[in-house]
């Protein structure tokens, strides 16, 4: 069994009114020193078998063809021990 | 948190030891209910029969406290004439002729919507509709009605974004119109928001074909199926529960589990799709929803119900988490889940109907003829009760005491208040209570709602009452409205609830429907609190007599109590929601004003009645001195008035007064048709007594009074004859106001407000506060 | 008709396609058969609950499998709303729908502009005509990149504006597009509720199915 | 300027019909060896000067206060390069 996490973001060219909105929020909290907020998703996968090449493939193509749009979002990978 | 190799406390282990200590204070049962529960089975309980007797014999859900109140609210056979189902049934069923039948009904999430208000407001919607759904009905509709702390409170602000949003999201994925509902502020629910949610739905009864579900489980040997979303630990005891001796294994080391329920409403929608083609197939004996207290009083309902009894394996009931035990099992409340009982020879289409929509099923135990509800787990049995037992609970006759405070409260005058008595006074207090949230416009809230989805919404929000097309050929159709007023119940819980009443009723015939039915949701602090048992009681049976007057019945409602900050309960607010049948809705009337030149016309009487009003919170935040006269017999003939005229065609628009009077229902009726108005208040407040009619005083008696039973309706360009006949013909009071039309809002003499002015004011106070 | 699990407005156009005066036939999402239909609609809703994008899920159902070649070859489809945003995951439609720039789900009847009157969906409107129809969507900002977003506008593939402005933040106000060919076409407003003005603002958007319908109606003359 | 990533996931006992969701579709496409997935949220905050310790103590503040919802999530902080 192996985690794999895939991180989704809008691409930095498509307006994020969420994170705009965070930061809006932040600054009327008083976090003055944060200049930019962008908001997007993450994905924790559980993948039967070791956290091998197949494993990262596979979460690689399920990113690809279903958890990002790629017409407006980026999608990195990452494993978790 | 159970392992493999503790031992599981079964029925034979609680026989050989009596002695063993049990939780049952941290589960909110006293020391005699525990006493009793060991007397029905002759030992202590299992601790999975604790579980099960702590929630059935909770406030919640055994009503114990209120039950023999709410005896009062039994309709007499006069009442009951059109009614199919009624007070003990998931919902209560009308029939609306046509073939067609109605079941409505409203419930509280007001708790859970404090801690979490999105999750807890969108699974209060999930729960009332799963109500209407195991009527056999298909749901057509919800309202919500909602109050929370002052609108500018830091709280109100987490909490009534979340509220919206959590009723916005649930509703419009389950693609029901959200036609109406309230939204009120006072400092009472400024730590106990109410979260008010009903539901209708519609379902055939014609001879040929009934859809009318029941919740029982009969016939030996037949299934018993949960099928939805799978068991987790939601909202499974909370820290009380996990803090015992029993629940917990190991000192810190029991899991946290989670007091938060988690809605999916897209589970919840193809749920709603995959029963409706169950009931049509007829693959149901019996069917019970998933609420409060999960899979223990779904069992127990449908075993109590039945003939004999059910043998269930809790090791079947598919799982989420697989460490629950088995009183977590059946105290879980997983949103998202129905129990059917089905014919062993038609499993496999019920199965395949489940599959079709995707919906996970088991079979997860039996009926039996033995008349005992028993559960095994593991090979052990863990649970063996007489099902009614755990289902009937106690019954409480609490003490009740007046509260203290009452006569003084009632003799705190609004005379004594400062009046307004120019035309610019009037001018400015009527834009005050305009641009207030409390009489401001609701469309934030609002525009997150769907109210259009399925095609049949005839009026919705902001309209009195909503309206939905049930038949698309006869133009049949349903009206619904909510109400209550805690300011009026708090100085007269009688008249409080007599009060809400009428208004329920008279948004109802305002669209032109005739009321036919009442639910009603009953929110009130701790009953162990003598004052609000007292509150409690005479709502009931200000409820109960002003139906009885009305001549509707009460099919069904819910009670909230507990509703209080510290020792402090909330005003005891009653929340009656009323349906209508519209025999046409082709011919509804709204509440805008629809042609210029059109009489203005004020049905009913007006007298000097400002005790608990808006002026007076709004302008003063003071409440005292008594409501309004709740005056049933005016609102019963002016709905039989206004569903004459609007069969007729006389009326161009129409629109109750209630909240800020007149001055408040002439703004909205200008606002909402986009015409102003030009009328005049010669001798009207007529009850002030002595003093020119002119005077400034009378005009505010008139403008802002909250008289019930009245309305301000304006007529179809040559039909005043008419309708001034028919007026005089049922003896009800109609005073010609002046006409519609203009750009402003008009009262010759005393003010003069441009449409635009009106429109700033109004629209401004709920954006400035919430974005 | 197709019906995705948690579609919720195709009773609605299913009302408006019979208004308009033909048989709306109901598809189901896991059948690939598309029954002999003239022209398909991808009703509004919450299709599979929207939860990872609106449309997302839908795209991969097997009637998308058929119906995405029977568009690529010509049948005219048309999405609404939450269709709209299934087109755009099947890429039969360029650019995607985003979360509303207020970021809440918003329920209001607008001023629509025909903007491109030449589709098997408009023809019976005139270009410049205005339009009231609701919206109501959560994730109805419509995004492309700026060379998508001028070449729309180049090929007159907008076929609908706001004319006061979005209310959701969609880019250049658009509120509806069409494919190259023009047999596709997505909308963000809802026009099955705008058929008649007992249950809507206005019978503003009865021509949408009206103009399908005529197309048919002559072509097998 | 410095960017710390929040991740803001749902506790492992809430419910989370959104990763139910991605993973029943993903067992539609064909990916049989994830068996599953939790949706969360990620927000790439830019934080006015040096990633030192008081940055990271405004993100987490912001992160408590405003970017998760302590009765239903957790999250956690990485540092960006
Ligand atoms: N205030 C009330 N007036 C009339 N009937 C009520 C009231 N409160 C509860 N009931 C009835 O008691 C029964 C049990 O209520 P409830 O526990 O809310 O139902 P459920 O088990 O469906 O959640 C229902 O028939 C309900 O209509
Ligand atoms: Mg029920």
């Amino acid at each position: 069994m192996s985690r794999v996490i895939v991180d989704v973001m809008l691409k930095p060219e498509i307006h994020d009114p969420q994170g705009d909105a965070v930061l809006s929020a932040s600054r009327r909290l008083g976090f003055g020193t944060i200049t930019s907020v962008r908001q997007g998703k993450i994905f924790e996968l559980e993948i039967d078998g070791p956290a091998d090449d197949a494993a990262l493939a596979a979460a690689r193509e399920l990113a690809a063809e279903l958890l990002a749009n790629p017409v407006i979002e980026e999608f990195t990978l990452r494993s978790a021990e | 948190m159970s392992d493999e190799d503790t031992v599981e406390d079964t029925v034979e282990v609680a026989a050989a030891t009596p002695e063993q200590a049990q939780p049952y204070a941290e589960l909110g049962l006293t020391e005699d209910e525990y006493a009793t529960i060991r007397g029905i089975l002759g030992r202590r309980p299992t601790a999975a029969e604790l579980a099960l007797y702590s929630v059935m014999w909770s406030e919640h859900c055994s009503y114990k406290s209120s039950k023999i109140h709410l005896r009062r609210l039994a309709p007499t056979p006069e009442q009951s004439e059109n009614l199919l189902a009624g007070i003990g049934a998931n919902a209560g069923v009308v029939d609306i002729g046509q073939g067609h039948a109605v079941t409505f009904k409203i419930e509280s999430h007001n708790h859970p919507s404090f801690v979490e208000p999105h999750q807890g407001a969108a699974t209060g919607v999930g729960g009332i509709v799963r109500d209407i759904l195991a009527m056999g009905a298909r749901p057509v509709a919800v309202m919500d009605a909602l109050r929370f702390g002052p609108a500018d409170a830091a709280d109100t602000a987490r909490v009534l974004p979340g509220v919206v949003s959590g009723i916005s999201f649930y509703g419009n994925c389950l693609g029901l119109p959200n036609i109406g509902g309230e939204l009120a502020f006072d400092p009472c629910y400024a730590g106990n928001p109410l979260v008010n949610a009903l539901c209708v739905g519609v379902l055939n009864h014609d001879g040929t074909r009934d859809d009318l579900q029941e919740a029982v489980a009969r016939g030996a040997g037949n299934k018993v199926m949960l099928f939805g979303s799978r068991t987790g630990p939601d909202g499974v005891g909370g820290a009380s529960v996990l803090a015992s001796a029993t629940f917990a294994d190991e000192e810190g080391k029991s899991a946290k589990r989670p007091s938060v329920q988690v809605g999916d409403p897209f589970m919840e929608k193809i749920l709603i799709e995959c029963c409706l083609e169950l009931f049509r197939a007829g693959l149901i004996e019996g069917i019970q929803d998933l609420g409060a207290a999960g899979v223990a009083c779904a069992t127990t309902e449908l075993a109590a119900g039945g003939d004999g009894g059910m043998r269930i394996t809790l090791d079947d009931v598919p799982l989420r988490d697989k460490t629950l035990n088995p009183a977590e099992i059946l105290m879980s409340e997983s949103q998202e889940r129905m129990m059917a009982v089905v014919r062993p020879g038609n499993l496999d289409g019920f199965l395949e109907v489940c599959k079709k929509w995707d919906i996970e099923a088991a079979v997860i135990g039996e009926v039996t003829g033995d008349g005992l509800l028993t559960m095994t787990w593991r090979g052990g049995t863990v649970v063996r009760i007489p099902p009614r037992t755990a289902a009937d609970g106690p019954v409480y006759d609490r003490p009740m005491a007046r509260p203290r405070d009452l006569d003084e409260l009632r003799a705190r005058d609004p005379d004594e208040l400062p009046r307004p008595r120019s035309g610019t006074e009037l001018r400015q207090t009527l834009l005050a209570l305009l641009g207030s949230p409390e009489l401001g416009d609701k469309a934030w809230v609002t525009r997150q709602y769907d109210s259009r989805v399925r095609g049949n919404t005839v009026l919705a929000a902001p309209e009195d009452g909503g309206l939905v097309r049930v038949d698309e050929e006869t133009g049949l159709g349903i009206a619904l409205a909510t109400d209550g007023n805690g300011r009026y119940a708090r100085l007269d819980p009688y008249a409080g609830a007599r009060l809400a009443l009428g208004e329920a009723y008279r948004n109802v015939a305002m669209t032109g429907a005739r009321p036919v039915a009442v639910t009603n949701c009953l929110n009130f602090g701790s009953p162990e609190d003598p004052e609000v048992m007292w509150q409690l009681a005479q709502a009931v049976r200000g409820l109960a007599d002003g139906c009885a007057e009305l001549g509707i019945p009460v099919t069904g409602g819910n009670v909230s109590l507990y509703n209080q900050t510290g020792g402090t309960p909330i005003h005891p607010t009653p929340v009656i929601g009323v349906l209508g049948v519209h025999p046409d809705v082709r011919k509804r009337v709204a509440a805008g004003f629809a042609a210029d030149g059109a009489r203005v016309v004020l049905l009913g009487t007006t007298r000097e009645e400002f005790g608990g009003s808006a002026w007076a919170h709004v302008r003063h935040r003071h409440l005292g001195g008594l409501p309004p006269t709740a005056d049933l017999d005016t609102e019963r003939i002016m709905a039989t008035v206004v569903a004459s005229a609007a069969s007729a065609g006389l009326l161009a628009s129409a629109h109750d007064l209630s909240d800020g009077g007149l001055a408040v229902a002439l703004a909205e009726s200008c606002l909402r048709g986009g015409r102003g108005c030009e009328i005049s208040l010669q001798d009207m407040g007529s009850s002030a007594g002595a003093g020119s009619a002119s005077s400034a005083g009378d005009a505010f008696t008139a403008l802002f009074s909250e008289s019930a039973a009245r309305a301000l309706v304006s007529v179809t360009p040559g039909r005043e004859d008419e309708f001034a006949a028919l007026c005089d013909s049922r003896g009800l009071p109609a005073r010609v106001l002046g006409t519609a039309g203009g750009s402003s809002l008009v009262v010759s003499g005393v003010f003069s407000i441009p449409l635009d002015e009106l429109r700033r004011t109004w629209e401004a106070p709920l954006p400035a506060l919430f974005g | 008709m197709v019906t995705f699990p948690g579609s919720l407005d195709d009773t609605d156009a299913a009302r408006a396609v019979r208004y308009a005066g033909a048989e709306p036939v109901p598809l189901w999402h896991a059948d690939r058969d598309l029954r002999g239909i003239d022209a398909a609609i991808l009703p509004g809703g919450f299709s599979y609950g929207d939860y990872l994008r609106c449309g997302a899920i839908a795209r991969y159902s097997p009637v998308m499998s058929s119906l995405v070649p029977a568009a690529r070859k010509g049948l005219p489809v048309l999405g609404i709303c939450n269709g709209f945003q299934v087109l755009c995951e099947a890429h039969l439609l360029p650019g995607a729908l985003t979360r509303n720039a207020r970021l809440k789900f918003i329920h209001v009847d607008v001023r629509l502009t025909v903007a491109g009157a030449g589709t098997p969906w408009t023809r019976d409107y005139a270009t410049g005509q205005e339009l009231i129809i609701p919206v109501k969507n959560g994730e109805g900002a419509y995004v492309a990149d700026d060379a998508t977003l001028d070449a729309l506008e180049r090929d007159g593939a907008v076929i609908a504006r706001y004319a006061d402005g979005a209310p959701n933040g969609s880019a250049r106000d658009i509120a509806g597009i069409r494919n190259e060919a023009g047999n596709v076409v997505g909308l963000m407003p809802h026009p099955e509720h705008a058929i008649d003005p007992l249950t809507g603002p206005s019978a503003d958007g009865l021509g949408f199915f009206t103009s399908a319908v005529r197309e048919f109606a002559g072509a097998r003359v």
